[in-house]
């Protein structure tokens, strides 16, 4: 039993670590195509530049090496523990994402994912809260304006989003009636009308519309990074952070990313919910039998295609949106996200009265 | 016991004239006031006849009609309702008060026409007809008490009305303190009775008394009629409280008439007709009160011999009177004690009503040698005033004759009477007859002596004074018919001839008190000395008054010091003064003010306790200092010291 | 048995944070191991079969109250100087009190021996809670949700700029 | 369950929480004192809920973590706007109630 659980974590931080390593590549690659530049392509390994995958080592080598300069007024224990926030609690939400259907290994199923909650999606919540620690105390610790207005930006920002992405979301809880994340990706197999998959983009499209922008904005994401900018605060709050240090800021960053295109997966998209299919095989004009495990592949390679494609499509807007500015993304927060959040709440409680009779 | 709802509506109405004249009489004009008020008193008059009707449509064993109309007083075992009783003895006593009430207060719109506090007059009038309705009806002690202290307001108000005269403002006073002792009396008496009785419901105080009467401790009775009877002494200006009430003359005119003569002051007479059980078991109170109200009607009647203020003589008379009614009273003949206060309520009240109409018409003079040869000026107060003066004095067949009369005889028959008694009030209505008459003689016969600028102004009062003294005059003249004496009616061959007693009897029932039976003949003879002394009283009066003027004086001389004794009222309040007010006085201002009051209430108390304050918040400042943590800690000490406690107990 | 001791670890580190926490003298440093006090009860009352209760004590306390608590002393950034209380003999008596306090409170709570039953296996989950919570105590929830209200309307209006 | 174990939990740190309020001067780590103390009432409240299988415990503890909830988001107000008119969070400068 424990054998299992250490070999899921061991399997998913690996999984997550190297998608945010990827990452660090495909930032720079997808700004290029997008912007129509070749981009990272100068590290060459024996001649074998490999599309410029090698510059994550460089990267990594890069940072690792760089020197680890402390100011001397830093708080020095907070301004160490401060980057931790963030990239935990990033890696510790992954715990409760489904990456595929349970398996029976030798009569007994095992779950798919690191830990299914009665409550799961309450933990993904309290644990992505944490994070909002890391910029507050870089920023205090670091002893120095902009890193503190970086840092309080920063907070607010995700202070305000979090209520945001809450409201949002209580939607899908109500569509789905239950906590459990890995049961709402289960109930997302069945069909709606008979052909339209029971995702969570299809019956609750107003609260996607409305947790796409905040769990972006939750993230400091470009259209909303604003607690960075080079011509008003400097860095932010890693304004004196260098090396590794920040290095870690950056893959809690990515792990976001890659955190933040499961959840959406997850709960919009059906996980690793194939259209069609079921347990006993496909249910398209008439029923296509296959093995068990096929099954379990192709659900397992669904969420990640889907996972891809989230990471794709996060990367895409945060090349294509111009920024917000601050006030615009409090209003945006407060005086838009909130209202209609309400406003889905209850119209899908009127729904769900309507159709329960 | 039945029920009768519209019974509040008695002191109802007077209340609500109170009201509109006291808070808004000041901007009303004088017609309004007058209207109100009348209209207020003749309202409850009204209601209070409908009551008397209804109650006599009630079997006669079971007249005791109540309006319970709120419960006050809700403690405990004790019960204490706002609730209105109405048995043949508040009827009678209601009606003698709205009645008369009423007329006077017709009479005041006349009398009191010119005077700048006219609504603050009214109001009060209308203040103690509701403060007395609520004493009659009162059906427990309590809610007699806060009537009798009403009444006592009232007439403190009143014998001070015109209170810019010192002297009148302290009669006023007089009034208010001697009254006070006498509730001292009142309020222990009905603190015993709760002990006792564990009630203070007249009708249940009578149950209690009729089924167990016998096992009560007779001390006790005893004692709480005596108290009770101190507070009537008080109230009904009996020895040795009476002072007030010749200086209580102080007040208008016919304020003296409804308060001072007809109502008022006869509570007393009326709280033992109520209590008459309770009397009757405790024979020694009622030696007491008859023995205390002979007295008092004797030399009552001795002072105001001499008196020359018209007021003042029938002051005292009225003091007589009333020792009369509780002589009654104390002889156990309750009915006939009503029946004088009843009649006495018409001609007192006429005669009150009768001098101040003279005061009016002498501007203001109330000196009887200033006066004289008034009857053809105003023959209509001379024959009013003669006819309540006969009625006063006993003469037959006038109201006074048949109750006085009744009163004397039982003074003799009654087991609790005796000789002495009869031979006090035979006297006394000698002298009765004897001072009234010289009080008739020196105002509406002979020359007048009156100054000059006076004599023009003479004239007789207007209707609206006038009519309500004609009234009474013939109440004064028909009054005491209701209660004839057996004998009499048997003359006139009428059976049951005393109606009044009849219809009082099952109010009296219950109290067994004993009547010697004699023959019809020693009644007559008895009633031939009583009336044979009326007319000898008046012809010493005729004699000395109108046939030899010079001998008065000469008489007075003869005999100096008996009569400057009695001009100064037996120096009654000059004991008073030496004995109770001045030490009392001196008491007061040495250790009550200035060692008790300034050392040890101002002192200790007062800045005392100021100063104490200040010394304790000196040092609890210290902890009051701000600071949210010392409120903290406090708070956590204290629940310490409780767990402490709690774990060590 | 695993449970047992795991509470207890949890319990000491508790403990130990809440100490930490009352005696650093930088109150951001205070916050921190006062998440820490919160996150070791989170664990103690998973264990205790509380599930979702623990999630929302991290979600609420920890998330949301620690990080507001941090926030506003960054956001306040007041001088190092301003937080240097002034050692007093009442604070020594404090101590001393709150000590007796606690002997007290040992007393009572030496004297108690709970046994406790098993409860059912979704003991603690969501669903029983909130059933519980919308029907037997409908009215302190809906009491508690018009106090937060007014919490937050009063927090609004008291932190507003004049 | 180690009920009586975490009583004497629950008791140490209601202690720890009491001689905070009293003793620090700060009043962000008076607020956190005070949390100190409800959290110590919600963990009793929870030992009692699983010890008598009764969900009223966790509900009530439910309520009161909201209820600490407000009592922040109010003290925090609070605190901001003491620093803003006084320019201080030290209690020993804070003594309006005195004057």
């Amino acid at each position: 039993m424990f054998l299992i659980v250490i070999i899921k974590i061991l399997f998913v931080v690996g999984v997550l670590l190297t998608f945010a390593a990827l990452l660090t590549w495909v930032e720079r690659k997808q700004s290029a195509v997008t912007q129509d530049r070749v981009g990272a392509n100068r590290v060459q390994i024996l001649g074998i530049r490999a599309l410029g995958l090698f510059h994550i080592i460089t990267d990594a080598l890069k940072m690792f090496i760089k020197e680890d300069y402390v100011p001397e007024k830093v708080n020095k224990f907070l301004h160490f523990i401060a980057p931790l926030f963030p990239f935990f609690s990033a890696l510790a939400v992954f715990a409760v994402i489904p990456f595929g259907s349970p398996i029976k290994i030798g009569g007994r199923i095992v779950e798919l994912s690191i830990a299914r909650l009665d409550s799961g999606l309450i933990y993904l919540f309290a644990l992505s809260s944490l994070a909002v620690l890391g910029p507050v105390i870089a920023g205090w610790a670091s002893h120095e304006k902009y890193a503190l207005l970086g840092g309080m930006r920063a907070a607010a920002q995700m202070i305000s989003y979090e209520i945001a992405l809450g409201v949002s979301i209580i939607g899908v809880i109500m569509v789905y009636n239950t906590l459990d994340i890995s049961l709402i990706v289960e109930k997302q197999g069945e069909l709606l009308f008979g052909f339209l998959p029971k995702w969570g983009i299809f019956v609750q499209p107003l609260a996607f519309l409305l947790f796409l922008p905040a769990i972006i904005a939750e993230n400091k994401r470009i259209p909303f990074d604003l607690p960075e900018g080079e011509s008003e605060i400097v860095a932010g709050y890693f304004t004196e952070y260098s090396a590794m240090r920040w290095g870690m800021f950056f893959l809690a960053e990515f792990v976001e990313v890659a955190v933040v295109a499961a959840v959406l997966t997850t709960l919009f998209f059906g996980g690793w919910q194939f259209p069609y299919l079921f347990d006993d095989g496909f249910h398209f004009f008439g029923v296509w039998h296959l093995p068990y495990w096929l099954i379990v592949i192709i659900r397992i390679l669904t969420f990640f295609a889907k996972w891809i494609f989230g990471i794709w499509f996060l990367q895409q807007v945060r090349w294509t949106f111009p920024r917000f500015r601050y006030d615009q993304l409090m209003k945006l927060g407060w005086k838009i996200i909130l209202p209609w959040g309400l406003i889905n709440i209850a119209l899908t409680a009127i729904v769900i009265m309507l159709i329960n009779g | 016991m039945n029920n009768i709802y519209y019974l509040w509506l008695i002191p109802f109405f007077p209340l609500v004239g109170f009201i509109i004249n006291g808070l808004f009489g000041k901007k009303l004009p004088k017609p309004v006031i007058h209207w109100v008020a009348n209209v207020a008193v003749w309202s409850s008059f009204t209601v209070a006849v409908i009551a008397f009707f209804d109650l006599l449509k009630v079997v006669p064993g079971q007249r005791i009609l109540v309006d319970p109309v709120y419960r006050w007083i809700f403690t405990g075992g004790l019960a204490i309702d706002i609730k209105f009783l109405l048995d043949p003895l508040s009827a009678v006593m209601i009606l003698v008060v709205t009645g008369v009430g009423a007329l006077i207060h017709v009479y005041s719109i006349g009398y009191m026409h010119d005077d700048p506090s006219y609504y603050r007059y009214f109001a009060y009038l209308n203040l103690f007809i509701f403060s007395m309705s609520i004493l009659v009806l009162a059906s427990n002690i309590v809610l007699m008490f806060v009537g009798w202290e009403g009444v006592g307001l009232c007439s403190y108000l009143l014998i001070g009305f015109w209170f810019e005269d010192e002297e009148k403002a302290y009669a006023g006073r007089k009034a208010f303190i001697t009254n006070r002792i006498g509730d001292f009396g009142f309020i222990l008496g009905i603190l015993l009775m709760l002990v006792i009785f564990k009630t203070l419901d007249f009708v249940e105080i009578n149950k209690i008394l009729i089924y167990h009467g016998e096992t009560l401790s007779v001390t006790a009775l005893t004692l709480i009629a005596i108290f009770l009877f101190i507070g009537a002494t008080g109230k009904s200006a009996q020895i040795p409280l009476y002072v007030w009430l010749p200086d209580a003359m102080a007040g208008p005119t016919p304020v003296s008439a409804l308060i001072h003569a007809a109502t008022m002051v006869t509570a007393g007479v009326y709280m033992i007709g109520r209590l008459n059980l309770l009397y009757a078991h405790a024979p020694v109170a009622m030696a007491i009160v008859a023995a205390v109200a002979g007295a008092t009607a004797f030399f009552a009647a001795t002072m105001a011999i001499t008196q020359n203020d018209i007021k003042k003589v029938l002051a005292y008379s009225t003091v007589s009177q009333l020792g009369y009614m509780f002589m009654a009273m104390g002889v156990g003949a309750f009915a006939a004690g009503i029946f004088h206060l009843m009649t006495h309520a018409f001609f007192k009240a006429l005669l009150f009503l009768g001098s101040g109409s003279v005061i009016h018409a002498m501007s203001g003079i109330q000196d009887m040698r200033q006066m004289g040869g008034l009857k053809k000026y105003m023959p209509v107060t001379y024959w009013t005033f003669l006819t309540a003066t006969l009625a006063i004095s006993g003469i037959p067949p006038f109201a006074g004759f048949f109750s006085k009369d009744e009163i004397i005889w039982s003074s003799f028959a009654s087991s609790r009477g005796g000789v002495v008694l009869w031979a006090i009030g035979v006297i006394t209505a000698i002298i009765t007859a004897f001072y009234m008459f010289r009080l008739v003689y020196m105002t509406f016969h002979g020359e007048n002596r009156s100054p000059e600028e006076v004599k023009h102004h003479i004239h007789e009062s207007p209707a609206v004074m006038t009519i309500p003294m004609v009234i009474l005059a013939i109440l004064s003249v028909i009054g005491g018919w209701v209660g004839v004496s057996p004998v009499i009616g048997k003359l006139f061959g009428v059976e049951n001839s005393n109606i009044f007693e009849e219809f009082l009897h099952p109010v009296f029932a219950h109290a067994h008190i004993h009547f010697h039976h004699y023959s019809e003949a020693t009644e007559w003879w008895f009633m031939a000395i009583s009336v044979g002394g009326a007319l000898l009283g008046i012809l010493i009066a005729f004699y000395l008054y109108i046939k030899r003027t010079d001998l008065p004086r000469k008489i007075a001389l003869k005999v100096w010091p008996l009569y400057k004794l009695l001009f100064n009222k037996y120096y009654v309040d000059e004991i008073y003064y030496y004995l109770f007010i001045h030490p009392i006085y001196l008491i007061s201002l040495l250790f009550l003010w200035r060692f008790t009051d300034v050392y040890v209430i101002d002192g200790v108390g007062v800045n005392g306790s100021a100063k104490s304050v200040r010394f304790t918040s000196r040092i609890l400042k210290y902890w009051q200092n701000g600071d949210a943590q010392v409120y903290i800690f406090s708070f956590v000490l204290g629940v310490v010291l409780v767990l402490g406690y709690l774990l060590l107990a | 048995m695993l449970a047992t001791m795991l509470i207890y670890i949890f319990g000491a580190l508790a403990i130990f944070s809440g100490l930490m926490m009352i005696l650093y003298r930088n109150p951001i440093h205070s916050a921190l191991w006062f998440g820490l006090v919160l996150f070791s009860l989170a664990g103690i009352y998973a264990l205790m079969q509380a599930h979702f209760l623990a999630l929302i004590q991290i979600l609420v306390y920890v998330g949301a109250i620690t990080v507001l608590i941090v926030y506003v002393i960054a956001l306040l950034n007041f001088d190092q100087r301003d937080l240097v209380g002034k050692v007093t003999i009442l604070k020594g008596i404090a101590v001393i009190v709150a000590a007796i306090l606690f002997i007290e409170l040992l007393f009572y709570v030496g004297g108690l021996y709970v046994k406790g039953i098993a409860p059912p296996p979704e003991f603690g989950k969501a669903a029983n809670i909130g059933l519980a919570t919308l029907t037997r105590y409908l009215f302190p929830f809906e009491v508690i949700s018009i106090l937060l209200l007014v919490a937050v309307v009063g927090g609004v209006y008291i932190a507003k700029k004049d | 369950m180690p009920y009586n174990g975490i009583l004497i939990m629950a008791v140490i740190l209601f202690i720890i929480g009491i001689t905070g309020v009293m003793v620090r001067r700060n009043i962000f780590i008076m607020l956190m004192s005070i949390e100190l103390i409800l959290n110590a009432a919600n963990l009793v409240f929870i030992a009692f809920a699983r010890a008598f299988a009764d969900p009223a415990g966790q509900v009530i503890a439910l309520l009161s973590i909201t209820l600490a909830a407000a009592e922040v988001g109010v003290g925090l107000g609070i605190f901001v706007a003491i620093r803003r008119t006084h320019n201080t969070v030290n209690v020993d400068e804070i003594n309006l109630l005195k004057h």
